[in-house]
This record gives C-alpha cells, structure tokens and sequence, in this order.
C-alpha cells in the first residue's frame, strides 16, 4: 500500500483537516482558556529550569539525532521556553549539535529567544556546539562535556536512536536532573529507567503548547485529539468489518482501507 | 523589517506548496514526475552545502581555545590535528580512486566511440567523417592506451591478472579484424562490448594493486584502529548501562513500576538457560509479551506521533510559529 | 591467515581506543578525552568528505561543469552540454546562505533558506503521514474472532482483542482536551498507562541480552586478539 | 545513585562476562523450537543443490551474527553442500573473505585426512552493489552462473567444476540469511522464491528483532530461526550432540557470559528491591 499521489477521498481528508485547524484556530482566538489536562512530565520542564536556577551551573538541551522536521519544530518550542529562563537566571545553556543545518535552525531560535528577554548580550555562540554527524561520536562529545561542565539539569528532546541511554546515563551519573523526550517508543523505556521526568510520543509536542498556552497552541492540541478520535473510531469500524468478514466470509465486506485506493 | 519577514514566510509556504501539490495533484492535471527527481535533488543540494557550518563552529569553538590557551587547549589540538589530518588521508585516498577511475575510463570512452561510429554509419549520419578514418583514429588511440598498460608487470599467478590477460587478448583480436578493413563496421560493435568489459576489470586491476599503496595503509589505521574501534566500544558502554539503568528503574515505587519491572523480568528469564530450569513456559511467554500487546502499544504511541507531527507540519508550512520568530511574549 | 605487523599493529591501536572509552566508567579522565576528541575530529572529517564524495561531487559539480563530456579521438563529443543543469547554480547559492547566519546585518538571508527547508519538510509530511500512518491503522483492523476452517482458533482471536485493548487503551491515555472524570474514562487511560509500561519493560528486557552480547564481544576482542597480538609482537 | 554502587555494578558484570571467557566454563543453553527446526531442515538436505549464505551484517552486530553463521557454514561443510557465500552489506566484506577459511580450518584440525577448499566446498561472490537489483533478478534469470558471473577475486566461476551446475533458482537448496536489518531480511523474503518454488529458509536475527522475526516463522514463509547469542549456542548444542568428535563451545561460552550477566542484573534488580523496603520498614518503626 504505497501512496504516490492521494484519491479523491484522500484528498476530501486532507481539506477537511485543514479546515478543522483553521477553524479551531479562530474559535481558540475567542475563547483561549480551553481544557487541556495536566501532563506531569512537562510541569516539571519549568521546575527544572528554576532549580537550575538556583544551583547556577550549566544547562544542556540535547535535540539528538533529529533532523528538519515537525519533532525538531516541536523541541524549538520548548528549546524556546528553556532558553527564555536560563536568560533569565543567567544559567550558561549548552546546547550540543549533531546535524549542521539544525544547529542554524536551533542558533536562530535561540538567539531570539534571549532577545525577546532583551538578554542579547547573554547569548554566546560557543555554547552550541557541533560535535559530529556520526552517532556514536556525537554520543561520546555528549557524555564528555557533560561530565566535564557537571550540569546540573539536561533536556533530551527530539529523535534519538540505539544511543539514548548513553547519554541519559551520563546525565545520570553527574546528578543531573533530566528531562526526556522521544517519540520513538523502542528509546522511551530507557528514558523512562534513566530521566527523573519523561515524556512519551506525542506529550513532546504538547509540551511547548502547555507551556505557552496560546490560541495557536491550544489549536495545535485540538486538532491533534480531534483527528485522532477520527483514527480511534476507524480502527473501532474496520475491526468490526474485520469481525464480520470472518463471520460471514461469504458477504466479504470492503475494509475501510478500499476507499483510498479506489480511482474515480 | 517586515518585507524580509514577508520574504521568508513565502518562500517557507512555496516550499510546502510544491510538495504538497505533488502529492496531492493527479498526474493528469500537472506532471510533476518530469521534475520531481531533480527538485528532490535541489533540495537535498540546499541542505549538503551547509556541511560546512559543522566545521566553522568545530574550529571556532577549538581554535579560541587553543589561541587563548583556555582550558583543555591540548584536546583542542588533538581535535582540529585529527580533523586535519584524516581531511588530508581521506582526500588522497578519494583521489588516488579517482585517478585510476579515470584510466579505466579511457577504454569506456572508446568502446563508446565504438559504437558510436557504427550508429552514425546505420543512421547515415553525413555531419561525421568517413568510417575509415574515424576506425583508424579509433584503432590509433586504442594501441596507445593498451601500450599504457605496463604489460610486464603482470604476473599470471594472480587470478585478477589472469582475467586482465585474457580480456586484453580477446579485444587486441577483434582490435585486429578491424584493422583488417576499416571500412567495414562489422566489428565495432563486438570491440565495444570487450572494451567496456576491459574497463571494469582494468580498474578492479588497479585497486587490487593500490591495495597496500601507503595512502591505503594510513586509511585503514585511521578507521580499523581509531574509528571501528571506537564506535564499537562506545556502542558496547550500552552493556554496562543497562545494567545500572535496570538496577534505577526496577525499584518498586508505585504499581506501574512493579508492573514494567515483572514484564522485564518475565523477558529475562525466556531468555537465559536457566530460566527454562525455573519454568519452560517463560520463552513461549517471553515471545508472547514482545508480539502481541507491545505491537498494539508501540503503534498507539507512533500512530499519535505521526498525527502531532502533521499538525506541527501545517504550522510549518504556514509559518505559524507560537514561540520564536514572532513570539514575543 | 598469518597476520602480519600491520594488522597487529591495527589491533593494539583498536585495544587502546576500547580501553580509552572504558575508562570512562572509572571516572572522566585525560586518557578519554583525548580519544574523545580524536573521536569527533576523524569523524567531522569523514562526514565532510562522504558529503562530497558520495552527493555533491557526483550529482552536482561533476555535471554541472560538464566534466561527463568526453571527446571522442576523432573530435565529436559524447554529448551536448545540458543546459538545463545550470539551474543547479540556484540551489548551491540557496546553500551558501546559511553561512550568513554568522553575519550580523544579513543573518535574514539564513532564515530565508531555513524557512524554506523548514516549509518542505512540513509539504514532505503529507506524503509521510499517508505512506507510514495509513498501512499501520489498515494493518489494526484486526477481526475479534478468527475462524480457521469453520472452527473458531481461540488463540489468535485472544491475541487479536488483546492487541485492540492495549492499542486503543493507550491512545485514550494519550487524549489531551477530553475531559477523563468519569469512572469508565479514568480506568480506560489507567490500563493503557499500566499496559504502556508492561510493553516498555519487556522491551527493555529483551535489549539487554542484545546490549551484553555487543560488550562481551569488545571484552573477547581485548582477552583474544588484543592480548595475543601483544604477546605476538613482544 | 552514587558512583559507589555504579562501580560495583560494573565490576561484577565485568567478571561474569570475563568469567567464562578465560575458564571456558559454559551453561547448557536452553532449548529453542526455532533452532531445532532450523538444524532439523538444514540436516535433512542432501548434496543435490547449493547453499546460498547471505551475511548481511557488520561490526556492530557481529557479536551476534557472526556465531550464528559460523555454525550454519560448518554444518553444511560437515554435509559437503556446495556454500555461495554473499553480502548485500559492505562492511560485510572481511568477515565474507576469512568466516569460510576459519570453519574450514577447525575442521581439518578436527578430522584430519578430508580436507575443505575454496571454489570446492564454498566460493565467495563478496558485496555486490545494487544487490537488490541482483536479488530481484536470481529467480528469473535462466543461468545463475552468468548472472554471477565472477567471484570476489575475480575468477570467473566456470573454473570451479563443482560449481558447474548452478543454473536457475531451483539448484539453490537452502538459503540462509543473517542480519540484524530488519528492512534487508524483507528483501529475500519478498523476491528469493518464484511462484511454485521456495528453497528451505534459514534466518538467523539479532535478539532485539526476534519478536518481528517470528512472525515469518509462524506464517511460514521461514522454515528456521536462529535468536541472538542464545539460537547461535543452541544450535552449537545439537552440532556438539551430533558430531561426538566436535567439542569447539565458542558461542556458547559467549552465550554464558551473557546469562550470567542477566542473572547478575535479576538480583540487582531483587536487591535494589529489598533495600528499599527495608528503608521504609526503618523509617516507619
């Protein structure tokens, strides 16, 4: 079931998608204060962020292995937020780089989040630092500086791979208190025996919505929770279809999945 | 400030437009598979020149420590020689390659030109020379490039010799049959395809021989002793966290953490021989555990990954940044 | 196969390299660090390189200046100059923009490629989604009761409801804007977690015969070749 | 969790992996059905075909594939079934070239007077580039040896007699493929049969991949697997059983360490357990 281009009811999908974040986005502008329910992993990003405060040694905010895409997007948002209160508690914020043209992506974004605290001044380029574009070379960089710098509080957020527990171990290890955040759920469990906060799958881009709370935000959440009731209720329908098929095999039934592949 | 903020907010949405439209647009309306491959590539070009950026902020960051004399200016050091030196390993070997690619090539070039030669003859193509003439530069510039090969140092002992042997005869043969009457295109085709065949195994010949050459030596030490080596072992520190990660996570705290600690041990014992003493079900039900509800779990947490990372797409395409760029709160 | 000096010094260089980044677990030490630092500046190297080698050189500036037009003995060339290929000057100047971000006054000229990259990964998504997300929901819809030559196998219909519970338990954890107050709601998102975490302590279980096999192979390397290359060249 | 403890932890595994290492000390493995069925298929082959070994694996998962292989390869040769050793995989490539020499060496040690040799017992055809265009095209094409043509040195294979008679898809009898791939282990299943006809399938599979392997297993469309360190010991097991002359233990002292090493990590886990509650006990009176 490859897709190279999409059907008619593909296409009738995707449209009404769209309309449904453009509408929740004007409905959200309206009324802001919309339900959404507390997620302890990302309370704690703020507390993390205080406590480095306190201590004042360095922060690390790790995006591992991720490349341009809407998990790198979703880490810049709560990168973003890290950054605001390291400005602010003049924390030094060391953010370690693994692809050059997401370190341009994370330098810009970070830049303007000092300036937006008018912090400018704090903003020192040698804080994010290129290791290398090999996995475990860019692991080995990690657990060096981190050892080395003893941070007191690290953000893993974004794709990480085999290497994961490498470097939240060495987190670990310096006493670090650790946020992770991945969505592929092979890396999870070891965030979750190695971080004292983790945040599973699609927590990470709820994360920076919750935590600025604005009407694009809160739209972004919506229509995530709304599609995926949609996909909730499909799979509900097509076990069903499923069900019957075997039941009665002779009626053999359309799966749901027929629908996109027809060409009208 | 704002037409550049303009500027680059449609030049982000034309970006998304030509994918999206790609997709979505039957082949009917607009082909787009005519371009397609080389857009992809454009786009991949973008983003392989920014290679650089990694070696800037690498010597930035190691230089001012070095100049400055701050701390750890020896490693530094280390870095940017290691850096330097595998640059200068790496760019010999890539050239050392490229050279013999290129002396093979000459035998690709006249099988070509070969061929060539009889397509223009069946096309009765008038813009070109006789076909004697251009048989006998063809025949001219071959002798030239065989006698290139310095014959004597091909020992038969060698199977890769051996191979070059034979193949060098079977084309000085049908090199032969057109010298005999260079009008007739009877053999050009028959010389192409013993000539490419040449030119695959003249340059296996070349490697072959480069393979103890002293830039081979250096590339090997610097891979099989540092890099291999290195990236296995930093691979293998994975054995020893995980058993700290295992003794951490496996406390009991609360319900969930007794539940993930008796599914791991549960897994554990299908697993080593001794478990099987304690109970032979624990394999069967090992296998139960890693196919049946973690395929259902895992696809929940990806299927609602894959929708977040839609929602996040859209907001992409249309620049609609809650944090940075316009965020200012 | 009689190993000669060279591949023995290969592996006394690797034994040092493993023993550098074991040493680690004792503490963060110099002999690390310096490997560390190898480590990175051999592998910034080799990412430049393959860049080139495998990508640019090949499929841009080698055509691009025309370097696979051969002339033939008699003067005619292998083909005429592709003119269209010169619109690959506008993608390698795109690139060259992100070098601005280092530059005060024109760093805008980076955030137009970097919009611009971003914005075809958020065009790419639609394609990804339906090509990944679609066959894994196709591939769910799984019959509750599986009839095998007219009787019903009781093993793959348990499989199958198991596999539905745990997949549609833990995407109702995972709802954030639906209110979970009521008993029925709340039980439903406490079996997904509880299931969620049976799910992630099996498969940490099973990485963990994976990850010890990886280092009981570094430790034979070091107790076999490395040790039997040094007593062989001492 | 202070560095003390961390130590120890490490100490500990250290010496229960190095343990059987340097006493050659070895558990039984225990029994795996996938292992047996896939020893049981491979013992059933008589020598009217060839074997095909595809090892698609490199220095990172050769901890496990590599033993898996070894003792696949020296079955065979046992059986005298003519190997066309192969890699889709370009790290593959020093383990294809010295793998077949060393099995064959430990056999000439084991019983002198036969003797295993290249382009008799096994050739090598090395990695191929685009080998899944070349995978594609072994169930069609009509003469395998044209196809292959040359071997990784570069001999052509009319030279090996034994080899003559490899003509089309049907004179390949067994297949066996080891990687921890997922992705390149799809390759043979979807394209390594024609419509009426399969060669018996061996795969052999890191352990982290076992749960998907078992799947083909189940469905049929594998004939025998080999799971991580453990399925490369417990086939190591029934080649010791069958062959009382042979006494070579490698995977499994390598399969032991490993157990060990997890009964290690299960009483961490009991006594990262127990001092825990006797904390709460402590503070509670």
């Amino acid at each position: 079931m490859a897709f190279e281009h999409v059907n008619i009811v593909g296409l009738i999908l995707i449209f009404l998608f769209i309309f449904i974040f453009f509408y929740f986005l004007y409905k959200n502008k309206r009324n802001p204060n919309l339900y959404i329910r507390k997620i302890l992993g990302i309370d704690a990003i703020s507390d993390v962020c205080d406590y480095a405060g306190e201590t004042g040694r360095p922060v690390s905010f790790c995006t591992g292995l991720s490349s341009v895409g809407p998990v790198l997007y979703a880490s810049l948002g709560v990168l973003s937020f890290v950054a605001k209160k390291a400005g602010t508690f003049k924390n030094r914020l060391l953010i370690p780089q693994y692809t050059p043209e997401v370190m341009a992506i994370v330098e810009e974004s970070v830049q303007e989040a000092y300036e937006s605290i008018n912090r400018g001044s704090l903003f020192d380029k040698k804080d994010i630092r290129f290791l290398s574009d090999e996995q475990f070379a860019y692991a080995s960089g990690y657990i060096g500086m981190i050892k080395r710098e003893r941070a007191c509080a690290t953000f893993l957020f974004g794709t990480f791979a085999a290497e994961s527990l490498i470097l939240a171990e060495a987190g670990q290890e310096v006493g670090a208190v650790q946020v992770g955040a991945t969505i592929s759920p092979e890396q999870v469990a070891f965030f979750i025996a190695s971080c004292d906060y983790t945040l599973i799958g699609e927590e990470l881009f709820a994360a920076s919505s919750y935590l600025t709370r604005k009407p694009l935000e809160i739209t972004s959440i919506y229509t995530q929770d709304k599609v995926k009731l949609f996909i909730f209720f499909i799979i509900i329908i097509g076990s069903v279809i499923a069900t019957i098929n075997q039941i009665y095999p002779d009626l053999n039934l359309h799966n749901l999945d027929y629908f996109l592949t027809i060409e009208i | 400030m704002n037409i550049k903020k303009l500027l680059i907010k449609t030049f982000t949405f034309i970006g998304g437009l030509y994918f999206f439209l790609e997709f979505v647009m039957p082949e009917s309306v607009f082909d787009f598979d005519k371009y397609h491959e080389s857009i992809s590539n454009a786009f991949i070009t973008m983003s392989c020149m920014a290679v650089g950026l990694g070696i800037i902020n690498l010597m930035v960051l190691h230089l001012d420590r070095i100049v400055y004399k701050k701390k750890d200016y020896f490693f530094s050091l280390t870095l940017l020689l290691s850096l330097f030196i595998t640059l200068v390993i790496l760019s010999l070997d890539w050239y050392q390659n490229e050279k013999i690619v290129s002396k093979a090539n000459k035998f690709l070039t006249l099988s070509k030109f070969s061929e060539v030669i009889l397509d223009d003859e069946k096309a009765k193509n008038s813009k070109v020379l006789a076909v004697n003439i251009r048989n006998q530069k063809l025949i001219s510039e071959l002798e030239k490039d065989i006698n290139l090969i310095d014959k004597n140092s091909i020992n038969i002992n060698e199977a890769k010799e051996r191979e070059l042997k034979e193949v060098l005869e079977r084309v000085e043969k049908s090199k032969d049959n057109i010298k005999k009457d260079y009008h007739s295109t009877k053999y050009n085709l028959n010389l192409s395809k013993r000539l490419r065949n040449l030119s695959i195994v003249y340059r296996e010949y070349l490697q072959y021989k480069n393979k103890d050459s002293l830039i081979k030596k250096l590339y090997l030490i610097c891979f099989d002793g540092f890099f291999n080596p290195l990236v296995m072992s930093m691979f293998s520190l994975l054995g020893f966290y995980v058993a700290t990660a295992a003794f951490k996570a496996f406390k009991i705290k609360s319900f969930e953490s007794f539940l993930m600690m008796l599914s791991a041990l549960i897994v554990i014992l299908g697993q080593v021989p001794f478990g099987v003493k304690i109970w032979n079900g624990f394999p069967s039900l090992r296998l139960w555990l890693l196919s049946v509800p973690s395929t259902g779990a895992f696809r929940a947490i990806t299927l609602g990954a894959f929708i977040a990372g839609l929602v996040m797409a859209l907001r992409m395409w249309f620049s609609l940044e809650g944090h940075e760029k316009g965020g200012k709160n | 196969m009689e190993k000669s000096y060279f591949d023995l010094l290969i592996i006394i260089i690797g034994g040092i390299s493993t023993l550098a980044i074991f040493s680690f677990l004792i503490k963060e030490n110099v002999f690390y660090r310096f490997f560390e630092h190898l480590f990175i500046g051999i592998s910034a190297a080799l990412g430049v390189i393959l860049t080139f080698k495998n990508f640019l050189w090949p499929k841009v500036f080698y055509p691009l200046f025309g370097l696979d037009i051969v002339t033939y003995p008699d003067g005619t060339i292998s083909k005429e100059y592709n003119y269209e290929l010169l619109l690959l000057i506008i993608p390698i100047i795109l690139g060259l923009f992100y070098y601005f971000i280092y530059s005060k006054k024109h760093a805008w000229l980076a955030k137009l490629v970097i919009g611009l990259s971003l914005g075809v990964s958020g065009g790419l998504a639609f394609k990804g989604f339906f090509n990944q997300a679609i066959p894994q929901i196709v591939s769910s819809f799984k019959p509750l009761v599986v009839i095998l030559e007219g009787s019903v196998n009781y093993l793959q219909s348990f499989n199958n409801i198991v596999f539905l519970i745990t997949l549609l338990s833990v995407m109702y954890y995972f709802f954030f804007t639906i209110k979970q107050e009521s008993k029925v709601s709340k039980g439903i998102s406490k079996l997904g977690r509880y299931l969620m975490m049976i799910c992630f302590g099996a498969f940490f279980g099973s990485t963990i015969m994976a990850r010890l096999s990886l280092l009981v192979e570094r430790l034979g390397f070091l107790m076999t070749d490395w040790i039997g290359a040094i007593k062989e060249i001492f | 969790m202070q560095g003390k403890t961390r130590r120890f932890i490490y100490l500990f595994l250290i010496i229960s992996l190095i343990f059987p290492l340097t006493t050659g000390y070895t558990l039984k493995p225990a029994p795996s059905s996938s292992v047996n069925m896939f020893f049981n298929k491979v013992d059933s082959l008589e020598d009217t075909g060839y074997a095909f070994i595809a090892l698609d694996f490199g220095p990172q998962s050769k901890a496990e594939n590599l033993y898996q292989a070894k003792v696949v390869i020296e079955h065979l040769m046992r059986k005298r079934i003519p190997i066309i050793l192969f890699s889709m995989y370009t790290l593959a490539e020093p383990i294809l070239e010295s793998l077949a020499f060393e099995v064959a060496n430990n056999l000439q040690k084991e019983i002198d007077g036969e003797y295993w040799e290249y382009g008799k017992d096994w050739i090598n055809l090395g990695f191929r580039p685009g080998a899944s265009l070349l995978l594609q095209a072994i169930p069609k094409s009509k003469n395998l040896q044209k196809l292959f043509s040359k071997d990784a040195k570069g001999n052509d294979l009319k030279d090996f007699p034994r080899f003559d008679a490899l003509r089309t898809i049907n004179d390949i009898i067994f297949l066996g493929q080891f990687t921890s791939l997922t992705g390149v282990f799809d390759t043979y299943l979807q394209f390594f049969k024609t419509k009426d006809y399969r060669p018996v399938f061996g795969h052999g599979c890191s352990s982290i991949t076992i749960p998907e392997s078992h799947i083909y297993l189940d469905s049929g469309q594998i004939d025998g697997l080999i799971g991580g360190i453990a399925g490369a010991s417990a086939y190591e097991e029934l080649l010791n059983n069958k062959y009382d002359k042979r006494n070579n233990k490698e995977a499994s002292v390598l399969n032991t360490g490993v157990g060990v090493a997890q009964l290690l990590i299960v009483i961490l886990i009991i006594l990262g357990n127990i001092n825990f509650t006797k904390l709460k006990k402590y503070l509670v009176k």
